[in-house]
């Protein structure tokens, strides 16, 4: 009882502790949300729009920052966001829900695929030590060094372009309307493949590197001496006795990865104008609009802490060793 | 080494006593515990009571898995137990680190049971003992001071010469000679009382013969109280006083090693002693090997840790079960052969050597 | 099978019936509020499409009268308080309701009690309807914001907005306005307009779907002006001759109007040495204009401003002062050294040395992002160096640049002033003593450079509250010759109210020759520039 | 060729300097030394002010400029020169910081146990939760103007946690082992402990995870410059690229401006990559390449060394009797006599 | 098969050394750690035959290569070990002798655990420990009899529990829910799924106490009654080995110095190395001894004394000792000879083996 408590507990710490910083970590940025957009609107907008905007947004009248704290905190427990100060007054839930999608699907599927592909190769790579595959690793490192913006940008001017089967940004061709059928899903796949294609380049090899590695040192326990022994075909020592022993640590690493998705794709998002989660956090940090990040975090925080959750599920679905029943 | 004080008269005094030592591990719980509401433990040691006494060998010898190395480290101090006293010449202590523990470190000296994970793969053999010796302040205060110290420590447990020894890291030694290495540590310490869980398991027996000689010598020279954890009973016949038997986390028996090991009492002791190999008295022959047998009459399993059965814990393997021994544990019997030898049987019950 | 699909048809979408609008503003959220600056429609701009105002007047060509729209049309009373507007005969409401003088005064009485929405601080007293008519009653004088009433105010329709519970915070699902289009859909990366089928007051336009894409930053929108993607935007295009028009030099076109709002290097006239005008003309006669105009505003996104009195041409022609007409900004090194000299500040090899013989050294403030001030800046530097002034170039973030510049704890900086239908509103944010505060303390709206000039202040109260062109003219001159003389701030490029358009499928579009519009999606106007566009070819 | 047989010859001291020898780590090392060397005489090579216009406005590559120009007719080699002492002096300093804030973070937690872990690992995990960039722009936004000290703090401060929780794992899995045990019951002090007794043996996981903090605060704060997030008063790669961004300097043809910097990136992440190939293999000597992977055989094959098929070097037709590969046997005839002399001695059973 | 193994089995074939027939001849075996130079040779040509149906004992100074031995012989030694010379020649059941050395990948998988199984210390880290016993019982089964359905598997795998007397729901554990001497005995089951002719164990009992130790060889034995393999088996228990095992052979420095049946080994050992081993161990029964042991420390195998390695710590060295190494062979001077070979100059043998 008291451990599971304790983890229970240990969660909702992180999450308030994460939550609270969130709130707070904003609101200590000089500047407002009003004056951001001034700036921002560099001269398009006239300067007496100024208090309207106060007036607008709510910030003309002086709240303690802890009032506005409990604010927040009593407005969460309804659900409730809060609106966004750059699409204002769209709430917050919306400009998520608006964005998350993409975010997920793009970078969630890049990510799933990346593992898939990276632990094969891995597992490849660890097995038959100096083989091909081996030889891959410096170029993947290579790759996995380059600056993720960089590559996309190289990427963009080379392959995209008119007339180029890749679309340069976007998540889908303007006009379309998302709906699930052929036109809009061909398109939305037309317009992640290159995004999604650099995210794997570049992630792909640490996933290689940290399975190969893996296998290396799985291939040396004694049970896999045990299987050869026992005269197994290569392919099911390879894969039911090393691989499958060597993912163990890599699942933790992967459920992290989950979790990060939402937080790490800024820049994919930036360079293929992906109209995704990531894009609307870098705004909202821009444009102050403490409701909207204050909105992206919490969704971050939940789905590391989700991840985390689902890490160690998985961790006890794989590794029969922590199921102990005594 | 300022042990040369000790007069051999005092031999035989207890040094380091234990009072029923009890330790308990909290065992990882699953949902369905959590449902249940059972807590559950270990019950890795359960009220044992021994003396180490000065100038003697107690052999513990036992089952793999019945305490003998958690006895050897709560004494050490370096578990915490769940219940029981431990007394340093008859005052009870109990140290949870700082400088109490490093005063109660300089008199109780532990030898871990796995050479190979108890050297710090880091350092060389000279820092191991340097920091040994300097720890309690027998470093001398010059560096040729030191080094002498050093070549002392090396030359006692034989690792000769100790320059070769000296610079060298753990992994670049055999097991008997990283055994050494971990005798001569806690021999730098100066200490009175030397824990040794297991000292020999690893290595052939010549080496451990090397190993044991040099043990019986320190007792014998310098007075050392010595426990001695083993799972070759032989060895406990030939270099312990007093033997002590455990079975699952009790002990079950004890008394001089000789009468012990020859004259067991206890059920158990009767079939660890009846299991040992002994090629004096069937040579040669897996055929004879596989005929007298003495599992035959006390087959089974070793009984669970985390549920112990009631009563006695021998109580489902004995071949001599009475209705009371699943019922009633039995206390600390006399058996009356020879002097101080017991087992917690209630074959010797006064009402049952009647029968 | 796939007809319910709103993409079934798409693929055969025909050039000739869609125009491709762009801006480069990141995801949309769904908010057509047309109040709201911070609605889809007003970033997209589409919500001009939906919604008209009384009139469009035309920014580029700032004493051009406002063209009548939604008021058939308009009068302001003589003491400029009161304007009465007689409806649009035969305009109605996309939902079918007739449009009448209740709408209009209902919208301008919603603004005057909603300070939320009150984008420009209007002083609205009451606003009435009687019969088609409706007039509006301000509590001062409203020369210097009639644009603004006429041209940036939506109306929209009091039988649905009466209901609405707070219009400043309501996203306005449904849209309901008098304008030629409807909406059709909303994404968040794509707004679709579909042309009215009727009711419209006049022609309906040539374009049946209008598409507003947002791209999420300028590279992304540039590439889709320059494959032709995306048909019209207003976007800084650097290096545009080769980013953008090289790509397609037939179709590709951009028209960068200047406005009447201008950039300019702000100085902080509280700091010595630069509380001597001298020193500050000195330094205004050696900024070369022409390298700003060519490497920071990529040689057409701001303007070049070449009248001394810092208006912009040709838009501002009419108000510059007879005795500056023609007088143009010349880089002039040496005029500038004899300049100093001559007001008793020497030289020490190339250093120049103050009145009090300290050197002269100046800080040049400008946020890190922002490449095309910092450009700019960068060239400051090098202009000023020649007349021995020591410039060092400050990047700080925008908070901390807002911050000095409010507070008047720069030394100088380049900023935007507030941009009007006369010069009044860039004098007024550099010169205007009525937002005069002490350093330190936060000037929001302007005056940043601490200029403490009565005789200015009173100059634009007097324009402001003028009733007759006389006084605004003898008003507008004297500010001129202040600024001229005192240079409280060096105007490098004015603001422009242009866009790039691909005339590939349509034709039409504001040109210099035909400055009928500021070619600028988001402005009132592009209603009038839409109406303008017919099939190329046809 | 390295193999472990040569390691319980190598003396003590040579040990901590073996993984150079393997090829990979030196070759990063090589590479990361370069840079080091350009961030410490960049500004002073360079050929040009690296923020000095010039009347070559966009030039692609020449003689007189290597690399090109920029809008502002500013050398592009130059300002890679002088950059490069930013990026250097930012990613080892984030480095450090975060390296002795996540070992003594995680370290701490792991071996004192109790409250103290508890905290301290609520601590690494609620750094760990918030993403690190976003949380890194804002901070950098904080700050009035951010010199690369700043940014160097900012990075090392928000990117501890990972390593930090990788220490505690492996210091609790440490802290258990017998010679912890064995150094706590000679008497060593707890700080000892910590110091002298584990600290010791995560050198490899503290210095991969130098290393990789490292690219990630490089990789940070080329980001940060490119996004424009942080100033560009110093000259990094990340400001070029921003510049070359902002310019759009691949849709305007200039590839020049936007090419070297990002190349010097991946070199230089590449080399550091390679060095924690070459700790990451010092550590487990099972990553060590044990010599050769591929073999010949006496008959001139090749084969592969691997888990479970011992390659064999001669084999001996089954009719014909093997030879030792060493040494023959000593043939009878050549013991001395003294041997068989000797024979009566035969010692008692 | 089992059948034909009957007679062995009432007449052991240690006890009748005309009958005696090999099943696996290690000849001149020669193993190294690491190439070239810097190799280390752990084995020296070591000669050592198993007989069918025997128990042989491997016993010896730690570091003297027995594993080594072990692994090399099946060819299972991790890199950097190499086999640099030798032959293991295996006799199958019926069919021509082979050499295991010469097998090519696909034929060792295909002889191995069907001919040759082996059991390794650490049974903990012996079985895969994501998978349940049976899946790794019936693995190897399907691996080698690929005709054989599901049910079938399992039923063997069940049989084979069975056999060392674990419970056949165990079957669906995982090897952690096991104890150490569970674990070990699921190792013998899974040794003999196969009815190999050869089960090689290196030191499988030393971490248990002796009750779980006699537990399991007994089961062995008893098995081995039955199913008539051979065993090599590798301690350092000599007791145990003089009790259990037909013949004995001791290793010291990567090379047997005397292989003899284990009553004579023990009554009467030739080596002096032999000799101080049967001399350093204390018998729980009976008088207590006096143990003499060896003195000096083992040698490092990188700088190995000339001549016979033992001859540093040898009591009874003289003049050949220090330069020449004595060959292995049947001593001369000793009325069993012919069921004994030793390497040593105070026995110089007049046939090498080999
Ligand atoms: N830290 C621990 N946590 C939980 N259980 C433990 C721990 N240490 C030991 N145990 C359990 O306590 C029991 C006694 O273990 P201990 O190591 O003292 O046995 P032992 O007699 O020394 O065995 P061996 O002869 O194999 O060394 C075992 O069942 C073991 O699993
Ligand atoms: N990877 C290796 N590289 C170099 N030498 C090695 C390697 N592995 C083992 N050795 C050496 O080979 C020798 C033989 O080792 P082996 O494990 O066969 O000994 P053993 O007789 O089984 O000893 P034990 O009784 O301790 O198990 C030892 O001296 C050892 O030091
Ligand atoms: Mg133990
Ligand atoms: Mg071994
Ligand atoms: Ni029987």
């Amino acid at each position: 009882m008291k451990n599971i408590l304790q983890r229970v507990a240990f969660y909702l710490f992180t999450a308030w502790a994460a939550i609270t910083l969130n709130f707070f970590i904003p609101r200590l940025i000089p500047g407002d949300p009003v004056r951001s957009m001034i700036s921002r609107y560099q001269g398009q907008l006239n300067a007496d729009a100024i208090q309207s905007l106060y007036i607008l947004f709510g910030l003309d009248e002086q709240k303690s920052l802890w009032q506005q704290y409990l604010d927040y905190w009593a407005q969460l427990f309804r659900g409730d966001l809060g609106l966004s100060f750059t699409f204002f007054p769209a709430p917050v839930s919306q400009v998520i829900g608006d964005s998350i999608g993409w975010t997920v699907a793009l970078v969630g599927i890049t990510t799933v695929i990346s593992f898939a592909i990276g632990t094969l190769l891995g597992v490849l790579a660890g097995w038959r030590r100096g083989s091909w595959v081996d030889g891959l690793l410096p170029a993947t490192t290579f790759l996995s060094s380059i600056p993720y913006f960089w590559l996309g940008l190289i990427a963009i001017t080379l392959l995209a372009g008119p007339g180029s089967f890749f679309p340069s940004s976007g998540g889908y061709e303007p006009g379309l309307v998302p709906a699930w059928d052929q036109w809009f899903i061909g398109s939305a796949l037309q317009h992640s493949i290159l995004p999604a294609f650099t995210i794997l380049i570049s992630s792909v090899s640490g996933w290689i590197l940290s399975m190969r590695n893996m296998m290396v040192t799985v291939a040396a326990e004694d049970y896999i001496t045990v299987a050869h022994a026992k005269g197994l075909p290569e392919r099911r020592v390879a894969l039911a006795y090393a691989a499958r022993n060597a993912l163990l640590p890599n699942v933790s690493g992967f459920a992290l990865s989950l979790g990060f998705i939402v937080g790490g794709t800024l820049l994919v998002e930036i360079v293929f104008s992906y109209p995704g989660l990531g894009f609307q956090l870098f705004q909202a940090v821009g444009a102050k609009d403490y409701p909207l990040m204050q909105g992206v975090f919490l969704v971050i925080t939940l789905s590391v802490l989700a991840a985390n959750l689902l890490a160690d599920l998985a961790y006890l679905a794989l590794d029969p060793r922590t199921r102990r029943e005594g | 080494m300022t042990l040369s004080d000790t007069s051999a008269a005092r031999t035989g005094e207890a040094v380091l006593a234990a009072e029923g030592l009890t330790k308990h591990f909290p065992v990882r719980r699953g949902l369905a515990d959590l449902l249940a509401r059972r807590s559950r433990v270990v019950h890795a040691v359960d009220d044992v009571t021994l003396t180490l006494r000065r100038g003697r060998v107690t052999a513990l010898v036992g089952e793999s898995g019945s305490g003998k190395s958690t006895v050897a480290r709560l004494l050490s101090q370096l578990y915490s137990r769940t219940s029981g006293d431990i007394r340093l010449h008859g005052r009870i202590s109990t140290v949870r680190g700082g400088r109490a523990f490093r005063a109660y470190a300089r008199r109780v000296q532990m030898i871990f049971q796995d050479p190979f994970a108890s050297l710090n793969p880091v350092h060389t053999i000279r820092y191991h003992l340097t920091r040994a010796l300097r720890i309690h302040g027998n470093g001398g205060r010059s560096r040729a001071e030191l080094e002498q110290a050093l070549h002392a420590l090396l030359t006692r447990v034989s690792l000769t010469p100790p320059e070769r020894y000296l610079d060298k890291f753990p992994h670049e030694l055999s097991g008997g000679q990283r055994q050494r290495v971990a005798i001569a540590r806690a021999l730098g310490a100066d200490p009175e009382v030397l824990l040794a869980d297991e000292p020999v398991s690893m290595l052939d027996v010549s080496i451990r013969l090397g190993v044991l000689n040099l043990l019986r010598d320190l007792k014998e020279r310098l007075h050392l109280a010595i426990l001695y954890i083993t799972h070759d009973i032989a060895s406990a016949r030939y270099f312990a006083d007093e033997t002590l038997v455990m079975y699952a986390g009790r002990m079950v028996e004890g008394g001089d090693s000789e009468t012990v090991t020859q004259r067991p009492a206890h059920p158990y002791t009767r079939l660890l002693i009846e299991s040992a190999p002994d090629p004096d008295t069937i040579q040669g022959s897996a055929q004879a090997a596989a005929e007298h047998t003495p599992e035959d009459r006390a087959g089974g399993e070793p009984p669970s840790l985390i549920a112990p059965p009631t009563g006695c814990r021998f109580h489902p393997r004995c071949p001599a079960v009475m209705p009371r021994c699943s019922v009633e544990l039995p206390p600390r019997l006399t058996v009356g052969d020879a002097d101080g030898h017991w087992a917690a049987c209630w074959l010797y019950a006064p009402d049952e050597v009647g029968k | 099978a796939c007809g319910e699909s709103p993409n079934a048809n798409r693929a055969n979408g025909q050039a000739a019936t869609v125009l491709n609008v762009g801006m480069p503003n990141g995801p949309q959220t769904e908010n057509h509020n047309p109040f709201l600056e911070s609605s889809s429609g007003a970033i997209l701009g589409y919500r001009w499409q939906i919604y008209e105002p009384l009139a469009l007047a035309n920014v580029i060509r700032p004493t051009d009268k406002p063209k009548p729209w939604l008021a058939q049309e308009y009068s302001w009373s003589a003491d400029l308080k009161t304007l009465t507007v007689t409806a649009r005969e035969g305009a109605t409401w996309s939902d079918g309701q007739k449009f009448t003088a209740e709408d209009i005064a209902f919208t301008y009485d919603l603004i005057g009690k909603t300070d939320g929405i009150n984008r420009f601080a209007l002083p609205i007293v009451s606003a009435t309807a009687n019969g088609n008519q409706a007039s509006i009653v301000f509590e001062r004088p409203q020369f210097v914001n009639e644009a603004r009433i006429l041209r940036d105010i939506p109306i929209v329709p009091k039988h649905i907005w009466s209901t609405i519970a707070d219009p400043a915070t309501d996203i306005i699902k449904n849209p309901v306005g008098t304008g030629p289009y409807t909406l059709k859909t909303f994404t968040p990366q794509t707004t679709t307009l579909a042309v009215r089928t009727e009711g419209y007051w006049q022609q309906l336009p040539q374009v049946k779907e209008l598409r507003y894409t947002s791209y999420n930053d300028n590279n992304a929108q540039t590439t889709a002006l320059a494959n032709g993607e995306s048909e019209w935007s207003f976007v800084f295009i650097p290096n545009y001759e080769t980013v953008y028009i090289a790509k397609d030099p037939e179709n590709n076109k951009i028209f960068p109007a200047p406005v009447i709002g201008i950039h300019a290097l702000y100085i902080n006239t509280t700091v010595k040495p630069f509380d001597d005008p001298v020193l500050r003309r000195a330094m205004n006669m050696v900024v070369n204009r022409n390298d700003i105009f060519v490497q920071a505003s990529a040689g057409y996104f701001h303007p070049e401003i070449t009248s001394v009195t810092g208006i912009p041409t040709p838009a501002g022609d009419p108000y510059i002062a007879p005795e500056y007409k023609g007088q143009t900004h010349k880089v002039d090194v040496d005029g500038a050294k004899a300049l100093l000299t001559g007001a008793g500040y020497t030289y020490e090899g190339t250093t120049l040395k103050d009145k009090s013989g300290k050197p002269v050294k100046i800080k040049l403030t400008d946020p890190a992002p922002w490449s095309d001030y910092i450009t700019s800046l960068e060239i400051v530097k090098d202009n000023l160096s020649q007349i021995g002034i020591e410039a060092t170039l400050d990047k700080a973030t925008q908070d901390a640049w807002q911050k000095s510049v409010e507070e008047g704890t720069f030394e100088a900086t380049f900023r935007w002033t507030n941009g009007g239908a006369t010069p009044y509103d860039m004098y007024q944010t550099i010169m205007d003593g009525k937002l005069l505060k002490p350093v330190g303390e936060v000037s929001q709206n302007g005056n940043f450079g601490r200029f403490d000039n009565p005789e200015a202040t009173a100059a634009l109260e007097a324009y402001a509250n003028a009733t007759d062109d006389a006084s605004r003219t003898t008003a507008m001159n004297t500010l001129q010759k202040i600024f001229v003389e005192q240079m409280p701030a060096i105007p490098v490029g004015a603001d422009n109210a242009g866009g790039a358009y691909n005339v590939k499928n349509w034709v039409g579009w504001p040109t210099a020759e035909d400055p009928y519009a500021p070619a600028q999606p988001t402005q009132p106007n592009a209603v009038d520039v839409i109406l303008h566009l017919k099939p190329a070819g046809a | 060729m390295t193999t472990p047989t040569a390691v319980a010859v190598t003396p003590a001291k040579r040990q901590s300097f073996r993984f150079i020898a393997n090829r990979k780590a030196a070759t990063g090392v090589v590479i990361v030394g370069f840079f080091v060397l350009l961030a410490i005489i960049g500004p002073w090579i360079a050929p040009y002010d690296a923020s000095a216009r010039s009347a070559d406005l966009l030039q692609p590559p020449s003689s007189a400029h290597w690399f090109g120009t920029t809008h502002l007719g500013q050398d592009v080699f130059s300002q890679i020169l002088v950059g490069t002492r930013g990026v250097v002096f930012v990613g080892f300093l984030a480095g450090a910081i975060a390296t002795v804030l996540s070992v003594v973070v995680g370290v701490t937690a792991g071996y004192l146990g109790g409250t103290a872990d508890d905290s301290l690992s609520a601590l690494s995990n609620v750094f760990l939760v918030i993403p690190a960039l976003p949380l890194i722009i804002i901070i950098t936004s904080l700050l009035e103007r951010s010199t690369d000290l700043m940014i160097a703090l900012v990075i090392g401060l928000t990117s501890w946690a990972w390593n930090a929780r990788v220490l505690r794992a492996q210091t609790l899995s440490l802290r258990r082992r017998d010679y912890v045990e064995a150094a706590r019951a000679t008497g060593e002090s707890t700080w000892r402990v910590i110091f002298f007794e584990i600290l010791p043996n995560l050198t490899a996981i503290i210095a991969s995870g130098f290393v990789g903090t490292v690219i990630f605060a490089v990789m940070s704060e080329i980001t940060l410059a490119f996004i424009g997030i942080t100033t560009v008063s110093e000259w990094n790669w990340g400001t070029i690229l921003f510049w070359a961004q902002g310019q759009q300097a691949l849709a305007s043809g200039a590839w020049w401006w936007f090419v070297p910097a990002g190349l010097a990136i991946a070199i230089l992440g590449t080399a550091l990559s390679l060095v924690n190939f070459g700790i990451d293999e010092f550590v487990s000597p099972r990553l060590r390449s044990a010599g050769k992977s591929k073999i010949k055989t006496a008959t001139g094959a090749t084969v592969r060394m691997r888990v479970g098929f011992t390659p064999v070097l001669r084999t001996t037709p089954l009719g014909e009797t093997p030879v030792s590969p060493h040494r023959p046997a000593v043939p009878l005839e050549q013991v001395p006599p003294a041997a068989h002399a000797s024979l009566g001695e035969k010692e008692p059973a | 098969m089992i059948e034909a193994l009957g007679d062995v089995q009432s007449a052991p074939a240690a006890r009748s050394p005309r009958r005696r027939e090999p099943v696996l001849e290690i000849r001149n075996l020669n193993v190294d750690y690491g190439l070239g130079d810097d190799a280390v040779h752990a084995v020296r040509e070591v000669h050592l035959t198993l007989h069918r149906g025997e128990v042989l004992g491997l016993a010896g100074e730690s570091g003297s290569g027995k594993s080594t031995l072990a692994y090399g012989a099946t060819r299972l030694l991790p890199p950097p070990g190499v086999i640099s010379g030798g032959q293991v020649i295996y006799h199958p059941r019926d069919g021509d002798p082979y050499d295991v050395l010469a097998l090519t990948p696909k034929q060792l998988r295909a002889f191995r655990w069907a001919e040759t199984s082996i059991v390794f210390q650490g049974a903990m880290n012996s079985l895969n420990p994501v998978h349940k016993v049976w899946v790794q019982l019936t693995d190897v089964i399907r691996a080698h009899t690929p005709g054989l359905s599901r049910p079938a598997q399992v039923a063997r795998a069940r049989e084979l529990l069975g056999l060392v007397g674990i419970a056949a729901d165990r079957l669906e554990a995982y090897p952690h829910q096991l104890s150490g001497g569970m674990r070990q005995r699921v190792m013998i089951a899974m040794a003999l799924a196969l009815e190999p002719q050869v089960v090689i164990m290196d030191e499988p009992t030393t971490a248990l106490d002796v009750v779980m130790q006699r537990q399991i060889l007994r089961q062995l034995v008893h098995l081995r009654e039955r199913l008539g393999f051979s065993v090599l088996f590798i301690t350092h228990d000599l007791s145990l080995l003089v009790e259990f095992s037909d013949r004995i052979a001791i290793m010291y420095g990567g090379r047997i110095v005397e292989e003899a049946p284990s009553g004579a080994l023990y009554r009467d050992s030739l080596h002096p190395y032999s000799h101080g081993l049967l001399n350093s161990f204390p018998a729980l029964r009976g008088e207590k001894r006096e143990l003499s042991g060896i003195p000096g420390s083992p040698p490092d195998l990188r700088a190995m004394p000339s001549g016979c390695s033992f001859h540093p710590r040898c009591p009874k060295r003289f003049e050949p000792c220090d330069t020449h190494v004595p060959p292995l062979g049947p001593p001369p001077d000793v009325p069993d000879a012919a069921t004994r070979t030793v390497a040593c100059w105070l026995h110089p043998t007049a046939a090498p083996v080999g």
